[in-house]
C-alpha cells in the first residue's frame, strides 16, 4: 500500500513539474494562437544556462533563477521581435497563423544543433546542494528537489493567475487572447503584447530549467521528450488555461507513475496517448479549456 | 511541372559529383565510415570518428600502405543521424559514387543491418567495429566483418561473471530483475538474459521495458525497489543510464549487484554525470583503460591530448579497425574489393597497435564475426581524489592487480 | 479644416481591393452617416480609418495630423475610437474588465474616474452587472458595454459600425438616443455606419451613401431623407 | 496552381517536355546514388502531395501523418512475410487500413480548429508508434516490436517489389508521383474540392450555406490515407528494412507537411517544388557538411525554412510560377511574332 502512496506523490510532485514545462507553450498559444515548437530549446537553452550558473558559481542552484528567468525572458521578447513578428505580420488575417509553427520548428533546429556544435554531445548534471537529497516521510523518499519544484510551480501558477487577473498588463494580454482586433481597438499595441507573451513563455521555460537542472541532466536535445509531453498536457489541459496545464501535468505525472506499477513502463506512455485522445472524443476542448478555444 | 525546379537540384548534385572525381587522380585509398554524428547517439559516433583520424593519421604519417606505393588513406566521414535510410544512402553513396574500398560503421546496428546488406549486393567489404545485433553477421554474408563481440556473446558473459561471482565470494543469488531501453538492443538483450535466468535457475521479478526518451524513470525505479532483486540487469543508453542510476540511488534501491551492458554506462558523460551514485556497478565492455596492454598508456596520453577524454571501448575499436584495414590493404596490394574481401577473409592480425584490444589477435570466422573478441567487466568506484574510475575485474586473470571486489554491494 | 478629412483613399485585404477613391470630411461636433447596403465597404471604410487594415492610396487626415500610416493603437492615442461591428466584447472578462480595457490608451488614464462616471450615468444597468461576464450579457446590454467601452477612451470622435444590428426595435431607440446623447452632452463626433437607414438619418447631421466601396452621394440627413433613389434602394419607399 | 488552371498550349508542351526528360533521366544518370536521391524526392513529393489532399484543400495541419506511412509499410510487409501475398496487393491492402484508421482518428478531431488538430494528430502518430513498438506479435503477424520487418533479398523479382537496380523503383515512384498530381487535379475540380475549397478557408460561412465540410474533410482524410499507406509500402520495399522509430517517427511527419508549406499547400506543383527544394538541401548539407561540425547541416536546413518562411509565407509555387508565366509569356509572344 505504503508504495501505491508513494508512487501517487511521486506521480504528483513530477506531475508538477511537467505542467511547469507546459505553462510558457499553453501561454503563447492561449495569446498568439501559435504552437511554438521551439518551446523544448528553449527549456534547454534555460537549462545550459542554469547549469553554467551553478558549475560557475557553485551558489544555490535557485539563484539561478535570478539570472535565468530575466536572460530567458529577454531572449524569448527578441527573439518573438526579430524573427517571428514579420512573418506573424504577413499573416495578420490569419486565425492560427501555420507558418510561424514552421518558423518555430527553424528555430528548435537551429538551437539544438548550436548547443550540439557549442556544448558539445555530453550529458551533463551539476552538483547542487540539493542534488540527491531525500525527504523521508513514513519509509518513503521523496527528491527534495523535485518538492522544491511543485512549491516553484505552484508560485508561479499562483503569480500568473494574479498577473492576468489583476494588472493591467496581464488584463491587455486576456483581452487579445479574447479578441485580437478589438485590443487593437482599444489602444492595445498587438506586436508588444506578443513580445511580453513571448518573453513570458520562455521566462516559464526558464523556471522549469532552474527547477530540472537540480535533478535533471543536460543535453542538446534535452528539450524533445518534454516537447511532446507539453504539448499532450496543453491539450489536456485546454489549450491557453495556465492552471488547465499544471492540472495537465499533475494528471500525466499519476498516469505515468501509478500506470507503470500495473504495466510495463513502455505501455503507460501509450495509456497517456490512449487517455489523450480520448479526452479528445468526449470533451475536445480539453479538461479545463472553453469551448470557444477549439 | 518545370523545368527550373529541377535543373538546379540537379546541377547542383552534378558539380558535386565532378569535385569528388578530382580525389582520383591523387594515390590515396578511400574509405567510407558512417557514424551517427547528430541526434541521440551522436557522442559515440564523435568518438569513432576521432578515434579513427587518430589512426589514420598515425598511419599515413608513417608511410601510407607501402604494398601500394605509400599510399595514402583517405577517410570519408557520413552522418547516418542512427536512421537506417540514410544509413543505406550513404552507403550506397560511398560505393557507387565515392569509389570508396571498404566501408566502416555504422555503431547502431539498425543502421548497420541494412547498410551491410547494400555492400554486401555490391561485394564491397564493410567492417563493423562496434554493432552488437547477433544477426548482423548471421546472414551468410560475404562481405561483412565484424570486430565487436556481438550480443549473445554479452549476455552469455554477463552471467558468467555472476557465477563465478557468485562461487568467489560465496553468495547466492535468487532472483534477478531485467530492466532495459525498449529499442531494439535493449529487447535484444533481454531475450537473451531470460533464456540464461532460466538456464541458471534464477527466478526473473522483474521484466521492464522502459522508452529511452522517457522525461522521468521514477514509477521504473519504484517498481525495481518494489520488486526487491538480489541482482538486476540492466541495458539503457546515456541519458537513461543518467536518470536510472541517480534515481536507484535516491530512492535507496538495495540489491547486491547492479551488471550493466555497455552503451550508456559505458559512456565517458556518464561517470561525471553521476558521480558516486554509480559506485560499485559492474558493467560489461570490450575493453577498458586500466587493462594491461603494450601501448595503451602512450596511446591513450595522446588520445587525451587531442580530443580532452580517455579511449573508451567504441574508440578503440575503431582505431584498431583502421590498423586492420591497413593491415588488409598492404595483404591485398590492391584496392580491388574481391581481394580485399579475401585479405579480410584470411586476417590474422596480432599485436602491434592493434594490441591494444583487451585480447591478442583479430581473427574472423566463416561469418566474419572476430572470434577473438572477448570482454571484461569492470566495477565503477570512487577513487582517492573523490573522481570515479573504472576498474576490470572479470576475468580473474585480467582483474587488476590487487583490487578487492565489493560484492554483494552493501546496503543504504 | 475639418477634423477628418479622407482624400481619395484606397484600401484592401491584401491584392483584394474593398474602398476605391473615397473621399469625404467630418466636423468636429457633427454625426456624420454612412449608410449602404452590405458589402458595400462601409466597415472596411472604418478599419482603415483606425488602422486596422492598410491604405494602398490616398491620405487620412485627422486633427490636422496625416494619420495614414499610423499603427491602430496610435489612431486611438490620438482619440479615434471605433467601436466595432458585433461589438466584439472580452466575452470571458467581466464588464467591469471591458470598460477597463477601453481605458487601456495612457491618455484615457487620466479621464479614468470621469469617465466611468459617464458611463455609468449613461447606462445604469452597466453599474448593476459590473462583475457579470459580459459574453453572459444580453445583446442590449452587450451594445451597451461595447459603446461605454468606446466612451472610456476619452474619444475626440467615436465611429460605430452598426451599432443597432440585431436588436429589438424598442432597443435600437434606446441605442440611437445613447449615441445622440453622447454627441450631445460629451461634444464627440459620431461617425455612425448603419443599415437602419431611417433611425440613423434621423440622428444625423449629415450623410453618406456607399455602393461598392465607393461614395456615390453625400448631403444633409433632411436632403437624404427625400432623395428618390435613396427612398427606393434604402428605405423601401 | 495558377498556370494549371489556364492551360496554354505553352504550358502543355513544357509539362510534357519535363516529363519526358524526367522519363529519360535514367538513362543519363546510371549512378545509384543520384537515382536514390531522385527517388526519394519523388517519394517526398508523393507523400506530400497525397498529405496535401487533407493538409492543403481541407485546410488542416495534419502532423503525423508518418503513421499512415507506417500503417502502409507494415501492412504490406506483415502480408509479405507471412502470407507470401505480393506487396502489390499488400499496397492496397495497406491503403485499406490506412483509411479506414484516417476516418477513425478524423471523425472526432476534423471538427477541432488547427492547432488541436495538428497536435491530436502528433499524438495519435506517437500513440500508434509506441503501440506496435509494444506488439511482439498479433495474431499470425511477427511485428517484432522495436526490432523491426527485414524484407529478404530475393533479387529482381517484380512480384515481390524487388528490384537490384534503382531504376524500375525510379520509375514506379515517379508514376506514382504523377499519377497523384493528375488525381489532385481532377480533385480540385470536382465537387468535393469546390467544397472542400470553401470549407477550408470559411468553415462555419461554408456550414451555414449548407455545405457539410465536415463530411468532405472526411473524403480527403481518407483518400489522403490511403495515398500515402500506398507510398509507406513504396517506402518499404525500397529499404527492405525498417522500424517503427525509422517509419512512423514524428521527424518523417514533420517533414512532410514542412515540404508542402515550403512549397506552398492547396497548390498541385507546391509539394513536388517543396520536394525538390528542401530534400537536397537536406542530403547535400549533410552530405558535404555532416563530417564537419556536428549539427551545422541542420542549423542551415533550419534557416532555410525560416528564411522562406519569412520572405515567402505562402510557398515558393507563388514567385516560381510568377516567373513561369513570365517566361511563357514571352515564349509565347515570341511564337506569335
Amino acid at each position: 500500500m505504503i508504495g501505491y502512496i508513494e508512487s501517487v506523490i511521486n506521480g504528483i510532485l513530477m506531475g508538477s513539474i511537467y505542467g511547469l514545462t507546459a505553462v510558457g507553450l499553453t501561454l503563447i498559444f492561449g495569446v498568439m494562437k501559435v504552437v511554438n515548437f521551439a518551446h523544448g530549446s528553449i527549456l534547454m537553452v534555460g537549462m545550459f544556462a542554469a547549469y553554467w550558473f551553478i558549475t560557475l558559481t557553485g551558489f544555490n542552484p535557485y539563484l539561478a533563477l535570478v539570472v535565468v528567468v530575466p536572460l530567458l525572458y529577454f531572449f524569448g521578447y527578441y527573439m518573438q521581435k526579430i524573427i517571428i513578428k514579420p512573418i506573424f505580420e504577413a499573416e495578420k488575417h490569419v486565425r492560427e497563423p501555420i507558418t510561424v509553427i514552421i518558423v518555430t520548428t527553424g528555430i528548435w533546429y537551429v538551437l539544438d544543433n548550436l548547443a550540439l556544435l557549442v556544448f558539445g554531445a555530453e550529458f551533463r548534471v551539476a552538483q547542487t546542494s540539493v542534488t540527491g537529497k531525500m525527504v523521508e516521510v513514513a519509509e518513503m523518499y521523496f527528491p527534495l528537489a523535485k518538492m522544491i519544484g511543485a512549491g516553484i510551480t505552484l508560485l508561479l501558477g499562483i503569480y500568473l493567475y494574479w498577473f492576468l487577473k489583476h494588472s493591467r498588463m496581464g488584463k491587455a494580454v486576456r483581452a487579445t487572447s479574447l479578441d485580437r482586433e478589438a485590443a487593437t481597438l482599444m489602444g492595445i499595441k498587438q506586436s508588444r503584447i506578443y513580445n511580453i507573451v513571448f518573453g513570458m513563455g520562455c521566462a516559464c521555460c526558464g523556471v522549469a530549467a532552474c527547477v530540472l537542472v537540480p535533478f535533471y541532466y543536460v543535453y542538446p536535445t534535452v528539450g524533445v521528450p518534454f516537447d511532446i509531453k507539453a504539448f499532450v498536457i496543453v491539450v489536456l489541459g485546454g489549450l491557453g488555461s495556465v492552471p488547465g496545464a499544471i492540472l495537465g501535468g499533475i494528471i500525466i505525472g499519476i498516469i505515468e507513475t501509478v500506470g507503470a506499477q500495473f504495466m510495463a513502463a513502455t505501455w503507460t506512455e501509450m495509456l497517456i496517448y490512449a487517455f489523450f485522445l480520448v479526452v479528445l472524443f468526449v470533451k475536445p476542448s480539453g479538461l479545463f479549456g472553453l469551448r470557444q478555444d477549439y | 511541372m518545370n523545368l527550373k525546379k529541377f535543373i538546379v537540384p540537379a546541377m547542383v548534385l552534378a558539380m558535386g559529383t565532378a569535385s569528388f572525381s578530382a580525389y582520383a587522380a591523387e594515390k590515396v585509398v578511400k574509405i567510407g565510415n558512417i557514424l551517427p554524428l547528430s541526434g541521440p547517439s551522436a557522442s559515440v559516433g564523435i568518438q569513432g570518428k576521432q578515434a579513427r583520424e587518430m589512426a589514420v593519421d598515425e598511419i599515413n604519417k608513417a608511410g601510407g600502405i607501402k604494398s601500394l606505393g605509400g599510399a595514402k588513406i583517405k577517410l570519408l566521414f557520413a552522418d547516418s543521424k542512427g536512421d537506417p535510410t540514410t544509413g543505406v544512402t550513404e552507403t550506397e553513396r560511398f560505393i557507387s559514387t565515392e569509389k570508396v574500398s571498404m566501408v566502416t560503421g555504422a555503431w547502431n546496428s539498425s543502421v548497420t543491418y541494412p547498410s551491410t546488406q547494400v555492400a554486401e549486393r555490391y561485394g564491397v567489404p564493410f567492417v563493423v567495429p562496434v554493432s552488437v545485433r547477433d544477426t548482423i553477421t548471421e546472414r551468410g554474408f560475404k562481405n561483412v566483418f565484424r570486430i565487436a563481440a556481438k550480443d549473445s556473446w554479452w549476455t552469455r558473459d554477463q552471467f558468467r561473471f555472476l557465477a563465478d561471482m557468485q562461487k568467489e565470494f560465496g553468495v547466492k543469488v535468487k532472483t534477478v530483475a531485467f530492466v532495459y531501453e525498449n529499442g531494439d538492443w535493449g529487447t535484444g538483450f533481454a531475450e537473451k538474459w531470460r533464456e540464461l535466468a532460466k538456464a541458471a535457475g534464477y527466478k526473473v521479478v522483474l521484466d521492464e521495458p522502459y522508452p529511452s526518451t522517457a522525461s522521468d524513470l521514477t514509477p521504473v525505479v519504484l517498481k525495481l525497489k518494489r520488486s526487491n532483486p538480489d541482482v538486476v540487469f540492466m541495458t539503457s543508453n546515456a541519458a537513461d543510464a543518467i536518470l536510472l542510476t541517480k534515481t536507484m540511488n535516491d530512492l535507496k534501491v538495495n540489491v547486491k549487484a547492479i551488471v550493466t551492458s555497455g552503451g550508456g554506462h559505458a559512456d565517458p558523460s556518464y561517470l561525471a554525470a553521476v558521480g558516486k551514485s554509480a559506485e560499485y556497478l559492474f558493467d560489461i565492455v570490450e575493453w577498458e583503460t586500466d587493462l594491461n596492454r603494450p601501448g595503451l598508456k602512450e596511446t591513450n596520453a595522446k588520445f587525451k591530448k587531442l580530443y580532452g577524454y580517455n579511449l573508451t571501448g567504441e574508440a578503440v575499436d575503431a582505431y584498431a579497425s583502421m590498423y586492420l584495414l591497413k593491415d588488409v590493404l598492404e595483404r591485398a596490394k590492391s584496392t580491388n574489393p574481391k581481394a580485399l574481401q579475401a585479405a579480410l577473409a584470411s586476417t590474422k592480425l596480432c599485436g602491434g597497435k592493434t594490441g591494444l584490444l583487451a585480447y591478442d589477435c583479430i581473427q574472423f570466422d566463416q561469418t566474419g564475426q572476430n572470434k577473438n573478441a572477448s570482454l571484461v567487466i569492470v566495477q565503477v568506484r570512487s577513487g582517492k581524489d573523490g573522481k570515479m574510475e573504472r576498474i576490470t575485474v572479470w576475468p580473474k586473470n585480467v582483474r587488476r592487480a590487487g583490487y578487492k571486489v565489493v560484492f554483494p554491494q552493501p546496503g543504504k | 479644416m475639418s477634423l477628418i478629412a479622407i482624400e481619395n483613399l484606397c484600401a484592401g485585404y491584401g491584392e483584394i481591393g474593398v474602398l476605391f477613391d473615397v473621399s469625404m470630411r467630418v466636423e468636429a461636433g457633427e454625426i456624420v452617416s454612412i449608410i449602404g447596403a452590405n458589402g458595400a465597404g462601409k466597415s472596411s471604410l472604418l478599419k482603415a480609418l483606425s488602422g486596422l487594415i492598410p491604405a494602398t492610396s490616398g491620405t487620412i487626415t485627422f486633427n490636422d495630423e496625416n494619420i495614414t500610416k499610423l499603427p491602430a493603437d496610435e489612431i486611438v492615442e490620438r482619440g479615434l475610437i471605433h467601436v466595432p461591428e458585433g461589438r466584439r466584447l472580452f466575452s470571458l472578462m467581466t464588464v467591469f474588465e471591458n470598460l477597463e480595457m477601453g481605458a487601456f490608451s495612457r491618455r484615457a488614464q487620466k479621464d479614468f474616474k470621469k469617465n466611468i462616471q459617464d458611463v455609468h450615468e449613461l447606462f445604469p444597468r452597466l453599474k448593476e452587472r459590473e462583475k457579470q461576464l459580459a459574453g453572459t450579457l444580453s445583446g442590449g446590454e452587450q451594445q451597451m458595454v461595447a459603446i461605454g467601452r468606446g466612451m472610456m477612451s476619452s474619444p475626440k470622435v467615436m465611429m460605430f459600425d452598426e451599432p443597432s444590428l440585431g436588436l429589438a426595435p424598442v432597443l435600437k431607440k434606446d441605442i440611437f438616443a445613447a449615441v445622440k446623447r453622447i454627441a450631445v452632452e460629451y461634444g464627440t463626433t459620431i461617425v455612425l455606419v448603419e443599415q437602419d437607414v431611417m433611425n440613423s438619418l434621423a440622428i444625423s447631421d449629415r450623410a453618406y451613401v456607399m455602393e461598392q466601396g465607393q461614395i456615390v452621394i453625400e448631403g444633409t440627413a433632411q436632403d437624404l431623407l427625400k432623395d428618390p433613389h435613396i427612398k427606393e434602394a434604402y428605405l423601401g419607399m | 496552381m495558377k498556370f494549371l488552371s489556364n492551360v496554354q498550349t505553352t504550358h502543355k508542351v513544357f509539362a510534357a517536355l519535363v516529363l519526358a526528360v524526367l522519363y529519360a533521366l535514367p538513362i543519363f544518370i546510371t549512378s545509384p546514388v543520384m537515382l536514390q536521391i531522385f527517388i526519394l524526392i519523388f517519394l517526398y513529393a508523393y507523400l506530400t502531395s497525397s498529405w496535401n489532399f487533407v493538409g492543403g484543400f481541407a485546410g488542416v495541419l495534419p502532423l503525423g501523418h508518418s503513421a499512415f506511412v507506417g500503417l502502409g509499410a507494415y501492412t504490406s510487409t506483415l502480408l509479405y512475410l507471412t502470407y507470401n501475398i505480393s506487396p502489390w496487393i499488400g499496397m492496397i491492402a495497406g491503403g485499406i487500413v490506412a483509411a479506414a484508421f484516417g476516418l477513425l482518428i478524423g471523425l472526432p478531431t476534423l471538427k477541432l480548429r488547427g492547432a488541436y488538430f495538428a497536435l491530436a494528430t502528433i499524438a495519435f502518430a506517437e500513440g500508434l508508434r509506441v503501440l506496435v513498438e509494444n506488439v511482439e506479435k498479433l495474431g499470425p503477424f511477427e511485428v517484432r516490436g522495436p526490432k523491426g520487418l527485414l524484407i529478404n533479398l530475393v533479387g529482381n523479382s517484380f512480384k515481390d517489389f524487388q528490384f537490384l537496380s534503382k531504376v524500375p523503383y525510379y520509375y514506379i515512384i515517379l508514376t506514382m508521383l504523377v499519377l497523384v498530381l493528375i488525381l489532385t487535379f481532377f480533385m480540385m475540380r470536382s465537387k468535393v474540392g469546390y467544397y472542400l475549397a470553401a470549407g477550408g478557408e470559411e468553415p462555419e460561412a461554408a456550414e451555414a450555406l449548407g455545405i457539410k465540410v465536415s463530411k468532405y474533410k472526411l473524403i480527403a482524410m481518407a483518400i489522403s490515407c490511403f495515398l500515402t499507406a500506398l507510398g509507406g509500402t513504396f517506402y518499404a520495399q525500397l529499404v527492405l528494412y525498417f522500424y517503427p522509430k525509422s517509419i512512423m517517427g514524428l521527424d518523417m511527419s514533420y517533414e512532410i507537411a514542412f515540404i508542402a508549406l515550403i512549397g506552398g499547400r492547396s497548390t498541385i506543383m507546391g509539394p513536388v517544388l517543396g520536394a525538390f527544394l528542401l530534400r537536397p538541401v537536406g542530403e547535400l548539407t549533410r552530405i558535404y557538411l555532416g563530417d564537419t561540425l556536428p549539427g551545422l547541416h541542420l542549423i542551415i536546413f533550419g534557416l532555410v525554412l525560416i528564411i522562406v518562411m519569412r520572405y515567402q509565407p505562402r510557398g515558393l509555387v507563388e514567385p516560381v510560377s510568377r516567373w513561369l508565366n513570365i517566361l511563357f509569356d514571352r515564349i509565347e509572344k515570341r511564337r506569335r511574332a
